[in-house]
């Protein structure tokens, strides 16, 4: 079954992390070699996508690799920012301190990534997946001494989840075992090779499997930043770098962590639409949708705000990816892809506001949209597909995600009417928060709180990702059907089963778009007939006849919605917020110092102590797992 | 006049919207312009509609003997007031600063300013203290024939 | 589905589309302006008045405040009245050419959108605090009655039978069951909130904020603002009309069709002159208890007719 | 006013479609939470004062009722009782029925004109057109009493300027009955309707301390409860001849001073009828021959509160000052107790609610430059600044 397309597999790991190795230990001197090393690189990766990519409907096998269509249309995407992301990066990142290091991090994040898309063996994964764990933690970290803390949240995170990764692996790998083996060490060592194999379909039922489902999910969950594992993401997305935060929380994550959710859902597990795991997993998607979008309603900075949103995109995925239907789950998924488009173009167009301005606070920002037209304009359309504002992309895969959800009410229940609501409800605040955005930074009152006069647009190579990005918005909105059915189609279904389903009878985009263009167009002729665009009089701000004075009378965008924050109800809701209170960090940072200071005592320093410790540790150890009760 | 200001022209003669600006008046014209616009008289038979800013505004309805505070403002919302576009100088205090012209605050007359401003301009007068609202009809008729 | 590109075109722009919405939509404006002036003991303008006032507007100059963001300043009212002309094609075509195309109830939801979003943006982008204000409160009241709105959909997407074509929803129960009823109660409440009239003319409120997100629109642009507000007065009766009236009709049963949107349209008018309006907090308040409340009853009791079968629920 | 970028303000005006005369407010929000107010008043400042000083007494009349159009027999009224005191003159019997006829038709029309605009503030239009459709009689008969609809020119030095017939009588009450009916109906129709509650009660809250900390005046003040009516406590006219209430009102919210105003409306129909059932035949006026040096004050209850003149005379035909103080001089001030906390849309509310007349107001003007933080005395430290300078004066000698 060999042949030269398997072998794309290994090769899209190895080659990045080594590499990745190079570019650490090229002199920094050399300053284009590092950056040569990372092109070579992403170019011959993308050319193994483009191979897979041409065969997505062949399973591939290498060793414990496996592709089939979902896989390489991840991976694809994953090369795919990786390389927008490098575009970003040499703009910014070359003349940096540690760029060495950023690259080098860069590089071994897309091989770990391609690791995880790839690999069905339990131990392959695990490290795949741990190995990720660490160079989001480096990544974080490299933005210096700001970000350690937001680093260290992320570890632990991440970390804690790893541990729980670990626990489900482990349940699964006991349930993998044929039904007698239990029995004896030896048994258990002849059958392990099999039963490491991730994809087995087990039911979600009895002890192990409920366990081993819930804690599989929470991994999932926590990658991808759902409630409750969340907390990490507002964190990195403020204080990482802009790259590392559109490349990480922003895009690649995404993808992993709903790709595993994905495969939690069809291959790891299997269960039917009226299984209670589907309710968990909708009720976790509408709660991470609303109340990741509420907190995002009143965050001040602009990064932190959006990794408030990459937190609540999510749960449209999980939402899509729970109704179990072709037509949700191509939702979900192509929502999963439409997110990391826009919401990278997002984190990159904030990179690029806080490094001509010098700050992301939208309190003291205002008036940049004349100055940095190209960032202005590309963010305004991905903060409209975000929002799922027809033609963009991001309507399409909302519209999917619904009625993937209809769907499912119409095979019974009414819960489904909840999650729906806290969608359809979820996208208004979604518009209604980057309102707040784009009216903060680039349309209203120029601001007098930073230097407007040295404000001008950034360099190419950090407005060309965001165009394209942007670019991408629209092209996969007006033309979704392309990216459905070449990416997404052969993941989900078979291509004929997914064209049978008619999904689009009803909406036809490109003509709609092009009718939307049509009046634009129009309008533009109507303003050249009445008015040359450039005699218009100009006159100052009316304010009813007393002079506009800036500084003081301005309305900024964090003063937009005061009057839902201080409604009675959400206002406690965010005060216990803001002290923490669901944030399982915080909670459990407190509580573990808590017992760790009990545990501490218990250190006396002493030999023997530590000895017994191991000793009942080992008993322990032997009674659970060894089936010695 | 190129075909765009005579359309203009032509669509304010019949929705001539108004702009209201108390450059010092008593409160008598004020009231009653707005009475113009009450069932009795009722001025959106002839399109008339009162707007919240000289940006949409037509006619510029000024009452008062401009006073030095409102001279600036006065010139702004001309200033702000799309053209073409009329000035009406609204009662005694409008066309000749009436009773107020020696008062020591009191600047000079509306068509003063408006003219400083922009030579070109149309103003009207409409005489009265209080006009009385008949008054005001048969000047806006007058006015709207005038552009 | 195969039509020619110039047959999108023409109904897009003559028929269901731009031209006839248009005429319509002025009408609706005269009879709204008329009604109001009535219920006023006035007599109203002539019926040519809201065509003479676009007209004017065309004429006038632009002009552009200096903090201002030129691009999206005159193109946002585009996006809106594009949003609004599509929205208008596609309940059109669904009321007119019943068999030549077919809509998606989202879609639609979405569509409407466009306008409200449109002078949203155009009042951000204007530059003046003022028009900020409105801005903002624009988008409250977009997150004010959309939950209510959303649940009324739901409502009807249960009751037609979990589709979501609005040719199939025209021809299902619409408002003759117990939720149905409800759900366009829901929805005429919400689109008088849409449509930014007295109660809910809160955005707009002339006598505080002075026109709002308007403020610094002249000439043109605000012509083509006034226009998409003119389209949205012949839209949402409409939409009310294809969700829970069973659509305008066929032949002479159309007479019976104009007569609901005459209807629905006074109602509006007479709820716009009949009340003072709120303050954005209280309908925030209004609309995320009372009227959320209500539209949950809907949607619940349509998924209790659902699942037990009893149709008049 | 403090230039910290974390305040934001709102400016509105001069021209502002909630305000009838130039006037600037600027608004310090959070959100749309007002949290501090400003304003800065001057626009209408004609120096009525000092042209009065070169104007002789009759001419006088016709120059103060211009000073506010709503106020226009209220300030004549108010000068002629100064130089009636000053000249220590009698009026006839029926010129005193004239004269309060005519100012309880102002107040008529000037508490209905205040309803209807206060509907057009919170939007409620058809609330506006009614209002002054109901006010268009009241403008009617004073077109029948004085001659014109707006600034009647009825007062002079020593009575009124022109008589009532008696044939007009019957035209009055009639237009009475026709007025009242709908007065009674707005009274009944406010309290019942639950929006309109909902948008007046609880909003703009004066309470009675406050009232009278800021010296509020007329139905401002009555609407916090604090019972002050200078018609009462200080009778003129014929208002100690009539039988009439006080209308008083507790909770000191827009609604209260909407209900003041409407009840007032009752009592002023009441003190006409009564006037013109205990009309006296008689003279209109007793001539003035001469002003003899000294100086007189006159007061007067106008719809808006306590209208208050001052006259020095030298014994020419001019006086040698003429102070003026209107009600809005007092109660504008309490916006500052009134509005803080309020949003935005409820501010604009309230400053309508105290039915504010500026160019009553403007009657002499503090000039700051604008760049400086200092700021206007508010009353209190105004009445504390003259204190500490008495007791200067007097530490003194």
């Amino acid at each position: 079954m060999l042949n030269q397309l398997d072998l794309i597999m290994p090769l899209a790991i190895v080659l990045p992390l080594f590499t990745g190795i190079l570019a650490v230990i090229v002199p920094s001197r050399l300053k284009v070699i590092k950056e040569l090393i990372v092109v070579v690189t992403l170019v011959s990766l993308l050319i193994g996508a483009v191979g897979l990519a041409i065969a997505p409907n062949q399973e591939l096998l290498w060793g414990g690799l496996r592709s089939d269509g979902l896989a390489v249309f991840i991976f694809f995407f994953t090369v795919f920012f990786a390389a927008v992301n490098a575009i970003y990066a040499f703009g910014t990142e070359s003349e940096a301190e540690r760029s060495n290091e950023f690259f080098a991090y860069f590089l071994w994040t897309i091989g770990a990534a391609a690791g995880v898309i790839f690999s069905t063996n339990m131990i392959l994964f695990l490290s795949f997946w741990g190995f990720l764990g660490l160079t989001l933690y480096l990544m974080i970290g490299l933005a210096g001494p700001s970000a350690s803390a937001a680093a260290k949240k992320t570890m632990l995170i991440t970390g804690g989840a790893d541990a729980f990764l670990i626990l489900g692996l482990a349940m699964l790998f006991l349930l993998n075992l044929p039904g007698e083996s239990v029995d004896g060490l030896a048994a258990l060592m002849s059958n392990a090779g099999s039963a490491m194999d991730l994809w087995s379909q087990q039911p979600v039922s009895g002890t192990y499997g409920v366990l081993a489902f819930l804690l599989l999910s929470l991994t999932a969950f926590s990658k991808a930043g759902a409630l409750p594992l969340h907390t990490w993401v507002p964190d990195a997305g403020e204080k990482a770098k802009p790259t590392t935060a559109a490349f990480l929380p922003g895009s690649l994550d995404k993808l992993l962590g709903i790709y595993f959710l994905y495969r939690i859902c069809t291959e790891i597990f299997s269960f039917s639409a009226s299984s209670w795991a589907v309710i968990y997993l909708m009720a976790i998607g509408a709660l991470t949708i609303i109340s990741a979008v509420m907190l995002a309603l009143v965050q001040h900075n602009i990064r932190r705000l959006l990794g408030y949103h990459a937190v609540s995109q999510v749960g449209y995925m999980v939402l899509g990816l729970a109704t179990l239907n072709p037509i949700g789950m191509a939702g979900g998924l192509f929502h999963m892809l439409n997110n990391a488009i826009y919401k990278s173009a997002l984190f990159l167009c904030a990179g690029n506001v806080e490094d001509a301005a010098g700050t992301g606070e939208l309190e003291k920002l205002g008036g940049l949209g004349k100055l940095m037209p190209l960032t202005s304009i590309s963010m305004l359309i991905a903060a409209l597909a975000i929002s799922g504002i027809p033609p963009l992309n991001g309507f399409v895969s909302k519209w999917l995600v619904y009625r993937g959800l209809i769907e499912t009410g119409e095979a019974g229940g009414a819960l489904w009417i909840i999650w729906l609501l806290a969608a359809m409800f979820g996208s208004a605040l979604t518009l209604a928060s980057f309102i707040k955005v784009m009216h903060s930074v680039f349309w209203s009152t120029p601001s007098t709180r930073i230097n407007l006069e040295k404000i001008r647009e950034v360099n190419y190579f950090r407005t060309l990702p965001v165009l394209i990005l942007a670019g991408i918005c629209i092209v996969f909105g007006v033309a979704y059907t392309y990216p459905l059915y070449t990416f997404i189609a052969p993941a989900v279904a078979t291509l004929e089963e997914f064209v049978a389903l008619n999904l689009f009878a009803a909406w036809n985009a490109a003509v709609a778009a092009a009718l939307l263009v049509l009046a634009v167009v129009a309008g533009i002729f109507l303003y050249w007939l009445f008015d040359s665009l450039k005699d218009l009089r100009r006159v100052p701000t009316w304010v009813g006849g007393s002079v506009h004075d800036p500084e003081r009378a301005y309305f900024p965008g964090t003063e937009f919605y005061r009057t839902i924050d201080e409604m009675p109800l959400l206002n406690k809701i965010f005060s216990l917020q803001k002290k923490g209170y669901f944030d399982v960090y915080e909670l459990f940072s407190g509580l573990s110092l808590s017992i760790a200071s009990y545990f501490s005592n218990s250190h006396t320093g002493v030999l023997t102590t530590y000895v017994t410790w191991a000793l009942v540790g080992l008993i322990i150890y032997l009674f659970v797992f060894m089936g010695m009760w | 006049m190129n075909w765009k200001e005579r359309l203009a022209r032509w669509g304010i003669k019949r929705s001539p919207w108004v702009y209201h600006v108390n450059t010092g008046a008593c409160n008598n014209c004020d009231i009653e312009i707005l009475d113009v616009l009450c069932p009795r008289f009722d001025a959106e038979r002839f399109g008339i509609k009162l707007v919240g800013t000289p940006r949409h505004a037509d006619v510029l309805l000024v009452s008062g003997p401009v006073t030095r505070h409102t001279e600036q403002p006065l010139r702004d919302a001309y200033e702000a007031t799309p053209k073409p576009c009329a000035v009406v100088a609204f009662g005694a205090c409008g066309c000749s600063s009436g009773i107020f012209k020696d008062g020591l605050n009191v600047n000079g007359t509306v068509d003063r300013v408006i003219r400083e401003e922009d030579p070109e301009a149309i103003i009207t007068y409409v005489p009265g203290c209080p006009p009385r609202p008949e008054a005001i009809i048969s000047a806006a008729v007058k006015t709207l024939e005038a552009l | 589905m195969a039509t020619d590109w110039y047959m999108y075109l023409l109904y897009f722009l003559i028929f269901p589309g731009f031209i006839f919405s248009l005429l319509v939509g002025l009408l609706a404006v005269w009879i709204d302006r008329k009604v109001t002036a009535r219920i006023q003991w006035r007599v109203g303008p002539p019926l040519l008045q809201p065509v003479y006032d676009l007209v004017k507007l065309i004429g006038k100059e632009v002009l552009l405040p200096v903090g201002a963001q030129p691009l999206v300043f005159l193109f946002a009212p585009l996006v809106g009245l594009a949003g609004a002309v599509l929205a208008a094609f596609l309940l059109g075509s669904v009321n007119f050419l019943q068999s030549s195309f077919v809509g998606d109830l989202i879609v639609l939801v979405y569509l409407l959108f466009l306008p409200s979003l449109a002078i949203i943006i155009g009042g951000s982008a204007s530059g003046n605090p003022i028009s900020a204000i409105g801005s903002s409160r624009e988008m409250k009241l977009i997150l004010a009655y959309e939950l209510p709105l959303a649940l009324a959909v739901i409502t009807v997407i249960i009751n037609a039978g979990f589709t979501l074509n609005l040719n199939n929803i025209v021809a299902g129960p619409g408002a003759a069951s117990v939720s149905g009823f409800l759900a366009l109660l829901v929805t005429l409440i919400c689109v008088q909130a849409k449509l930014a009239v007295v109660p809910f003319d809160i955005p707009e409120a002339e006598t505080e904020i002075m026109e709002g997100p308007l403020v610094e629109y002249s000439g043109l642009p605000l012509a083509i603002f006034k226009t998409m507000e003119a389209l949205l007065l012949y839209i949402l009766p409409l939409y009310v009309i294809t969700l829970f009236l069973g659509g305008l009709g066929e032949g002479w049963w159309m007479l019976l069709g104009v007569l609901k949107y005459v209807l629905l349209l006074v109602i509006i008018i007479l709820i716009k002159n009949t009340n003072p309006r709120l303050r954005i907090d209280q309908a925030v308040n209004f609309f995320w208890t009372k009227v959320t409340a209500l539209a949950l009853i809907a949607a619940g009791l349509a998924a209790l007719g659902e699942i037990y079968g009893v149709s008049w629920l | 006013m403090s230039k910290s970028p974390e305040k934001k303000v709102i400016p509105f005006g001069p021209y502002h479609p909630v305000l009838e005369e130039g006037e600037l407010f600027e608004l310090t929000v959070r959100g749309e939470v007002v949290e501090e107010i400003y304003w800065k008043t001057g626009y209408n400042h004609r120096s009525i004062e000092t042209i009065a000083e070169t104007k002789t007494y009759d001419q006088i009349c016709f120059l103060v009722e211009r000073i506010c159009g709503i106020c226009s027999h209220s300030h004549p009224y108010g000068f002629v009782r100064a130089v009636e005191d000053l000249a220590e003159v009698e009026i006839p019997e029926r010129a005193v029925y004239i004269r309060t006829i005519v100012a309880e038709l102002e107040r008529l029309h000037s508490h209905l004109l205040w309803m209807g605009l206060a509907g057009h503030f919170i939007g409620y239009n058809t609330v506006f057109m009614w209002g002054w459709k109901y006010r268009e009689p009241v403008l009617d008969i004073l077109e029948e009493v004085t001659g014109n609809r707006q600034h009647y020119a009825t007062l002079k030095i020593g009575g009124v300027r022109r008589d009532l017939e008696e044939s007009k009588y019957e035209k009055i009450l009639d237009m009475l009955d026709d007025v009242e009916e709908k007065c009674r109906m707005l009274l009944e129709a406010v309290p019942e309707d639950p929006v309109l509650k909902s948008r007046l009660q609880g909003v703009g809250v004066l309470t009675e301390q406050e009232a009278r900390d800021w010296g509020t005046l007329g139905p401002t003040a009555r609407g916090s409860g604090y019972d002050i009516d200078v018609r009462r406590d200080h009778p003129h006219a014929a208002y100690d001849w009539v039988d009439w209430d006080v209308c008083v009102e507790e909770s000191g919210d827009v609604y209260a001073k909407t209900m003041v105003r409407l009840r007032e409306n009752m009592e002023s129909i009441k003190i006409i009828r009564q006037c013109i059932d205990q009309m006296v035949p008689g003279p209109i006026e007793n001539e003035v021959r001469e002003i003899p040096p000294g100086e007189g004050i006159g007061t007067y209850g106008a719809p808006r509160g306590e209208t208050f003149h001052y006259v020095a005379s030298d014994g020419t035909n001019s006086p040698i000052r003429h102070k003026v103080r209107a009600p809005s001089f007092n109660n504008v001030p309490s916006f500052e107790a009134s509005c803080i906390g309020e949003e935005i849309a409820d501010v604009l509310l309230t400053l309508a609610a105290v039915d504010p007349c500026y160019s009553c107001t403007e009657r002499s003007l503090k000039l700051t430059p604008t760049s400086s933080d200092e700021r206007l005395l508010t009353p209190r430290q105004l009445l504390e600044a003259s204190r500490n300078k008495t007791k200067e004066l007097i530490d003194q000698c």
